[in-house]
């Protein structure tokens, strides 16, 4: 069925398998939780440097050990339930929150030696797998599919709260997540074009062939992929879920001791996910040059945290510096840039790979596409200003409207 | 294996049906349709249909419902709507009787036709779960070409539809039919004019 | 690494109505989209104008198909023959006069209205592709093209309230109703395995089921989701009130267009895929259809609106339709194409003369509007005469020529029984006209009612072509009736 | 009196049914949020209530008084040195400045003058404590909008002000350093060249801003075009200070007052906007910091020699009369009215506080925006609550 993929599960299961599998389960699970508790150190002490502060430094060497405390100790507060909330929502949406966060993990591949037509497989008791949990053949669907059901943790938690704040954070929540799905999934469309498969596996590998999506399909899928992930996590500049200046705390308001913490670790698990999956769609995965034989297969490991990283890095960074959109510039931004660019560089993408199987020349048809984009932006553009001087008019004419009443009021 | 899958994953889709009809929640009632659609996902997983399960969950469930959210959370509907109001009197047990007969009807033709359900046997099976995804995407663009450049236009109504629908014009409206509207008086002077 | 992929035959020349109306629909929505101030008259122009390119292209393709026959293709989801043809005619007519009503309508309500030809070309592109549908799939889609543009159009009038109401009643409805269809075409997926109308009737053909159960579910699931669109008893109590409250030119389309799509539809799902069936869903047929020009006749008799009156008086007439769908032979479709071309022409010219008289607002619709119109606007006041008359079967008009040919089609199929029944109700039916008639000549003008003002172009020109059309067809059948013969529909293989 | 009794009864009715009129149309329509009196965005217990359609504000209220103090009343049983402990407390931010204009009132009333030295320290420190109150407005104005950064970079800087006035004054917050007829004590040794070095630190910190905030894309689509006051409107609401500036009235009365203080002695300029947004808001008042600046150095630069001190009596009365007097403090125009009846204490005090002046807009200005604006534009109205109530 839907794991057929992994070579550890071809030559049907046994005992063996069954435990390898566990152990890699339990093995990411694990490991994704002390990440957590690493990302969430490191997110604090990395702004408060960027802040002139010193950030957590008492529990531990460093404050290192800072977050497990603000884990025993939400453990231990008291559980509030306001009075108005749904009950069972309100319980069930940490976890919607949490289990997509955990799940989705599953599909990336965190080792395995690619290079020089490597084929990602470790061997592992005498087996021979992948360094994934999991690998589905529609892997990046399947991602998808995880996303969009984490939404329902946001927006339920919103809801079922009672109160209005968590329920216009849940509200904006679920136009946000919604409409940078759409936007995330347009850009992971054209790594599928020039990958030609859903797993993520056969995605790397593909990558390790020739070059790194970020290159095969020309940057700005990439960049579209970047900022719609940094969306659809409700990281700033797109906070506007939790926006503590307006919504106090967002969807999460109500929220107190585990339940609370429920919805803080999913958070910095989607950030690693979604860099742990950045990676792998863009930035070759675990690829990279091993440097020593010796112990080679620490190297795709080495390198596949090295490039997490970096993302996680980028994050902490835009939430250091950028100010947050309001929810109307979002809607624009996702709808009338990100999605239309998404849309055509993806055709643009299909076209030159069509062109080069008919052996057309590249050349004339780059021309011809970018000038058949600049047409349709130009068209949508055109479209946009003509509805926004309507909008204004509209406004004055209603504005000349309430003035002539007010001026009658004051002459009756 | 097999078997338990699917009698598990049934038992959720019917359970999520069922709670769909008899929540009194609106919010409740759509979750209990995001139970259901995960079952049929994982219906269409024992079918080696991963494309599809991933699609269902995406689209129902991750969009579709969602927007029905969005519906009931910014209306409000979750608070005040009373069921025991009954317009057309009479409706609930004819309703009953109609939903009934229907499903007795589809009963019956279920347990009669116990011995073969399809008389012919659908086209080609499509192929196991590494080849799922490329077939479909063939039969889209082949066989199923016109329904797919078809559902295109669709959309485009509908969206035109619900732009259209969503305008607010200025100017006067046209007055509300006239279905016994008690008469407000409140005019002061008249008021004080009673009571001195 | 991936092979090429053979895409189907198509014929483009087949397509040409379809890509007309959706082009035009899109091309107007960008042109829309783009320019601040549109001319008025543009829009209803350009409606009209394609209407009118998709009319007199279907004359070449009226005489390609007679000199090679009719084809399938796009992997045989898509027939065309001459029936669609008709059809598509008729929905070309419609369009036109939609769109001349409307033009002077939306102004005169103080309406935005570039969305409502946009729908009305996108609808009407959904009703051909009903009408050379020869897949269930294909069929449902058009279906929902056609009925979801609808519903918004018969919102479109945002400044009344009763507007909205129609619309809502209208989706509701109609969802329930899609629902149904595609619960029964999933059904006869289920019992002959394609959803292909070519390969389900030669799979019937070829087979015995030994168990049928399936099959005469879907079959009667398809019959309520189909009926509902095409308003037969029971499935017609959204018709009054659709028709009262969407603005009128949207109900010129919707008695006209709608009507004609979902009656090819009809024919082309029963008449042609389930044909081997039809000893199995002929008896439902007569039923409804006796039920519908019964109850559709009676209860329009004691309406007071006229709008109400006629959208009454429409599911006579689509009882009437289906007394000849019934028989189920060359003979009854030809006689349903030329009811559905003739009761084209009167809906859209009664619809047309209701605009003139629901005045600003789109409100008066009551009988008293029509008091004296005989004196007030005798012109009008005779087209409508003419239409009425036409709609009552009067001879020498094209009513009667067409209700006589549904008639003669169910003798033929010796259900005399449902022409007697028929024909009672016509009787019925009649009066309700008489009354306006009467209403019109004979009473005074009721005080306080705006005595006169001009008869906009548009709408006048709809209702005197219809009138003229109608008192042609009643005087000389022999052409329309022709172009109906030969208007055979058939399933090719792709 | 039954008649009139009746009629006040049927009016008073009549506005309640009004008044559950206008609720059940805004509830129907949207909901009712209460924006404070505990809310991240106030920044004090100022509470806004904000009636809403979706994200779409269709009225906003502000009600204060959370956290009224009665210092005019306060003021009533104390002498005059002992009132500028109180006022010191209005704009906590700009303590010293809150001095100013009530010591300037009692000594127009005693009819005496603070010598020359006196009179260009209180101008050095009055803008001191203005760079001390708007540098956190500029890192404010960025948490309102999510960038939490700025506002460590003004906590930082600010403090080297605060230093400052704490070397001169020995008070970091509550300086109580003004006296009537002069100053309580001379500048320490050194404290001129420190200032300049501070001053440095304030110019590199309006640099960072600019690089930081004023030129970010999001900050500018969040605060261009956003709550637009136009100048009558402004006017109209009686706003003052950068945000009337802000509008393009070009009124400042360190410019135009010239009362006590020795602002006509420096070469400066008043900064004004043409926007009314609240970019503009923000803009005018990094320009003003900018300014204060360099009035400070040029101050700095000629301090004349001299007492602090005017001769006063030892205990003061102030003789009977009335008094008004404003000056330009850095939430906009602060004023008081000090009536005397020749006491130890004055009969009455009036404060005419810059922010509730200012706040008063905010109906006018909300009706229409978003949530987020709502925060954001309350931000750039910059006020403190112990200016509103005082």
């Amino acid at each position: 069925m839907i794991l057929a993929a992994d070579p550890l599960l071809v030559d049907g299961i046994d005992l063996t398998v069954v435990l390898i599998v566990l152990l890699k389960a339990g093995v990411a699970f694990a490991l994704l939780l002390v990440a957590v508790m690493l990302v969430i150190w490191f997110e604090r002490k990395l702004i408060s440097d960027m802040q002139n502060r010193i950030g957590p430094a008492l529990a531990g060497p460093w404050g290192i050990l800072q977050t497990l405390a603000d884990g025993i100790k939400l453990f231990f507060k008291e559980d509030l339930l306001p009075t108005r909330a749904d009950r069972v929502v309100f319980r069930l949406a940490p976890y919607l929150s949490i289990i997509p966060a955990f799940v989705a993990f599953a599909i990336v591949p965190v080792g395995g030696d690619f290079s020089d037509g490597g084929d990602g497989t470790v061997s592992m008791f005498g087996r021979s797998t992948f360094l994934q949990v999991a690998d589905p053949p529609v892997g990046v669907l399947f991602f998808l599919a995880l996303s969009a059901v984490a939404v329902y943790g946001v927006m339920l938690a919103g809801w079922s709260s009672g109160s209005k704040y968590p329920l216009l954070g849940s509200v904006r929540a679920s136009a946000q997540m919604i409409s940078y799905e759409a936007a995330l999934g347009l850009a992971i469309a054209t790594v599928f074009l020039s990958s030609g498969s859903l797993s993520t596996h056969d995605i790397v590998v593909g990558q390790s062939a020739t070059t790194w999506n970020v290159l095969a399909t020309g940057i700005v899928p990439f960049g579209i992929f970047l900022i719609a992930g940094t969306a659809e996590l409700n990281r700033p500049p797109f906070d506007l879920v939790e926006a503590e200046q307006e919504l106090v705390g967002g969807f999460h308001t109500e929220y107190s001791s585990i339940r609370f913490a429920l919805f803080f670790l999913s958070e910095f698990m989607n950030m690693i996910t979604m860099s742990a999956i950045a990676v792998t769609l863009f930035l070759g995965g675990p690829a990279g040059p091993i440097v020593t034989q010796r112990v080679a297969w620490v190297w795709p490991l080495f390198w596949f945290f090295l490039k997490v990283m970096a993302f996680l890095f980028t994050f902490v960074w835009l939430r250091a510096t950028l100010p947050r959109f309001r929810y109307d510039q979002l809607m624009d931004l996702g709808w009338k840039v990100l999605i239309p660019a998404a849309l055509g560089w993806f055709l643009l993408i299909a076209t030159l790979d069509v062109a080069a199987d008919l052996g057309w020349p590249t050349i004339p048809v780059v021309i011809v596409g970018v000038l058949v984009l600049w047409g349709g932006a130009s068209l949508l553009s055109g479209a946009v200003r003509k509805a926004q001087a309507e909008r204004l008019e509209e406004a004055d004419r209603g504005a000349d409207e309430t003035a002539g009443s007010a001026s009658g009021l004051g002459e009756a | 294996m097999e078997v338990a899958v699917f009698i598990v994953s049934a038992v959720v889709v019917l359970s999520g049906a069922l709670g769909v009809l008899l929540a009194r929640n609106p919010v409740h009632a759509a979750l209990f349709l995001v139970q259901t659609l995960f079952g049929v996902a994982v219906l269409f997983v024992l079918l080696d249909a991963t494309f599809l399960a991933a699609v269902q969950v995406m689209v129902y469930a991750g969009a579709i419902v969602i927007l029905f959210l969005f519906v009931i959370m910014l209306l409000g509907v979750d608070r005040a709507d009373d069921l025991g109001i009954e317009p057309i009197a009479g409706q609930r047990p004819l309703a009953a009787v109609v939903g009934m007969s229907l499903a007795g009807l589809l009963a019956t033709v279920l347990l009669v036709a116990v011995d073969g359900l399809t008389g012919a046997p659908a086209g080609t099976p499509i192929g196991d779960a590494g080849d799922n995804t490329r077939r479909l995407g063939e039969a889209l663009f082949t066989d199923m070409v016109f329904a797919v450049e078809l559902t295109a236009i669709l959309l485009t109504v509908a969206v035109v539809g619900a732009v259209a629908l969503a305008r607010r014009l200025s100017g006067p409206m046209q007055p509300l039919p006239v279905v016994a509207i008690a008469e407000v008086d409140d005019d002061p002077d008249e008021a004080t004019g009673d009571d001195s | 690494m991936i092979a090429a992929l053979t895409t189907p035959y198509v014929a483009w020349w087949a397509l040409v109505p379809l890509i007309t109306f959706a082009v035009a629909g899109f091309l107007l929505l960008t042109v829309a989209s783009l320019v601040r101030r549109l001319p008025a008259v543009l829009a209803p122009a350009w409606t009209a104008v394609a209407g009118l390119g998709v009319l007199l292209y279907l004359v070449p393709m009226w005489s390609r198909v007679g000199r090679d026959g009719a084809d399938s293709f796009l992997a045989g989801t898509v027939g065309v023959d001459r029936s669609s043809i008709f059809v598509t005619g008729i929905l070309a007519v419609a369009v036109i006069a939609a769109a001349l009503i409307s033009r002077d309508y939306l102004p005169r309500e103080d309406l935005p209205g570039v969305e409502l030809y946009v729908l009305l070309l996108m609808s009407a592109a959904g009703g051909v592709v009903m009408a050379s549908a020869n897949d269930l799939i294909v069929l449902f889609l058009g279906l929902e093209i056609l009925s979801i543009a609808v519903y918004v159009l018969a919102a479109l009038h945002l400044r009344r309230i009763e507007s909205q109401e129609a619309a809502l009643k209208y989706f509701l409805l109609g969802a329930f109703s899609s629902a149904f269809l595609l619960y029964g075409i999933a059904l006869v997926y289920g019992a002959t395995g394609s959803t292909n109308m070519v390969r389900i009737s030669a799979f019937l053909a070829q087979n015995v089921l030994v168990d049928d159960a399936m099959l005469l579910a879907g079959l009667g699931l398809l019959l309520v989701g189909l009926g509902f669109k095409v308003a037969v008893v029971p499935f017609h109590a959204w018709t009054p009130d659709v028709y009262q409250g969407a603005p009128t030119p949207v109900v010129a389309w919707m008695a006209a267009g709608v009507k004609a799509a979902g009656f090819a539809a009809l024919m082309r799902v029963f008449v042609l895929t389930l044909g081997t069936y039809v000893s199995d869903w002929r008896p439902a047929f007569q039923v409804i259809a006796a039920a519908t020009v019964l109850a559709g006749a009676v209860v329009a008799v004691v309406q007071t609106d006229v709008k109400r009156m006629l959208a009454y008086s429409s599911i006579v007439h689509a009882g009437f339709i289906l007394v000849g769908l019934q028989a189920a032979t060359d003979r009854g479709n030809s006689s349903v194409l030329a009811y559905l071309a003739v009761y084209a022409f009167l809906t859209v010219g009664s619809f047309a003369v209701v605009t003139v008289v629901s005045g600003t607002g789109d409100a008066s619709h009551g009988l008293d509007a029509y008091r004296g119109m005989g004196r007030r606007h005798p012109a009008l006041a005779g087209v409508f005469t003419v239409l009425l008359l036409g709609q009552a079967g009067i001879p020498f008009t094209g009513g009667f020529v067409v209700k006589l040919g549904v008639l003669a089609a169910a003798v033929d199929g010796g259900a005399y029984w449902l022409a007697g029944v028929a024909m009672l109700a016509a009787a019925v039916a009649a009066f309700v006209y008489l009354r306006l008639l009467v209403a019109m000549y004979l009473e005074e003008v009721p005080s306080g009612t705006e005595t006169s003002g001009a008869v906009p172009l548009g709408a006048l020109v709809v209702a005197v072509a219809s009138a003229v059309i109608v008192l042609v067809v009643g005087l000389v059948p022999g052409p329309l009736l022709d172009l109906a013969r030969d208007a055979v529909p058939v399933l090719v293989a792709g | 009196m039954n008649d009139v009794a009746n009629r006040n009864q049927l009016a008073y009715i009549a506005a309640q049914a009004s008044d559950a009129r206008v609720n059940v149309e805004f509830e129907s329509e949207g909901m009712t949020l209460n924006l404070g009196p505990q809310h991240p965005a106030t920044h004090g217990t100022l509470r806004v209530i904000v009636k809403l359609d979706g994200e779409r504000v269709l009225r906003a209220d502000p009600m204060m008084g959370y956290m009224h103090r009665g210092y005019e009343k306060l003021a009533e049983v104390r002498t005059y040195p002992q009132v500028t402990t109180l006022v010191n407390r209005i704009d906590w931010l700009g303590s010293f400045a809150n001095e100013v204009p009530f010591i300037l009132a009692a000594e127009q009333l005693m009819e005496v003058e603070a010598p020359p030295r006196a009179q260009w320290i209180r101008t050095i420190l009055f803008e001191l404590s203005r760079i001390a109150n708007v540098i956190l407005f500029l890192g404010d104005m960025g948490v309102q909008l999510g960038a939490v950064t700025p506002v460590f970079f003004a906590f930082r800087d600010r403090e080297f002000v605060l230093n400052q006035i704490e070397a001169v004054t020995g008070g970091r917050f509550h300086p109580n350093f003004d006296r009537i007829g002069g100053l309580k004590d001379d500048l320490p040794k050194g404290w001129i060249e420190e200032t300049t070095g501070v001053l440095d630190r304030i110019r590199t910190f309006c640099d960072e801003m600019e690089d930081l905030v004023t030129g970010n894309e999001i900050f500018q689509a969040r605060t261009r075009g956003i709550g637009v006051i136009p100048a009558e409107v402004g006017l109209a609401y009686g706003l003052s200070g950068a945000n009337i500036r802000a509008s393009g009235v070009d009124w400042d009365l360190r410019r135009d007052g010239g009362v006590g203080l020795v602002h006509d002695q420096v070469d400066w300029k008043v900064w004004t906007h043409p926007d009314g947004d609240s970019f503009a808001r923000y803009w005018v008042r990094l320009q003003e910091v900018r300014e204060a600046c360099g009035i400070i150095e040029q101050l700095l630069g000629g301090i004349p020699s001299g007492p602090v001190m005017a001769k006063v009596p030892r205990i003061i009365k102030v003789p009977a009369g009335e008094a008004y007097v404003e000056t330009e403090n850095p939430l906009g125009v602060m004023g008081y009215y000090v009536v005397s009846k020749g006491d130890l204490v004055p009969f009455r005090v009036k404060i005419r506080s810059a922010s509730f002046n200012n706040i008063s807009i905010t109906p006018w200005v909300l009706e229409g925006t978003y949530v987020p604006d709502v925060v954001s534009i309350l931000a750039s109205l910059y006020f403190i609550l112990g200016d509103i109530d005082r």
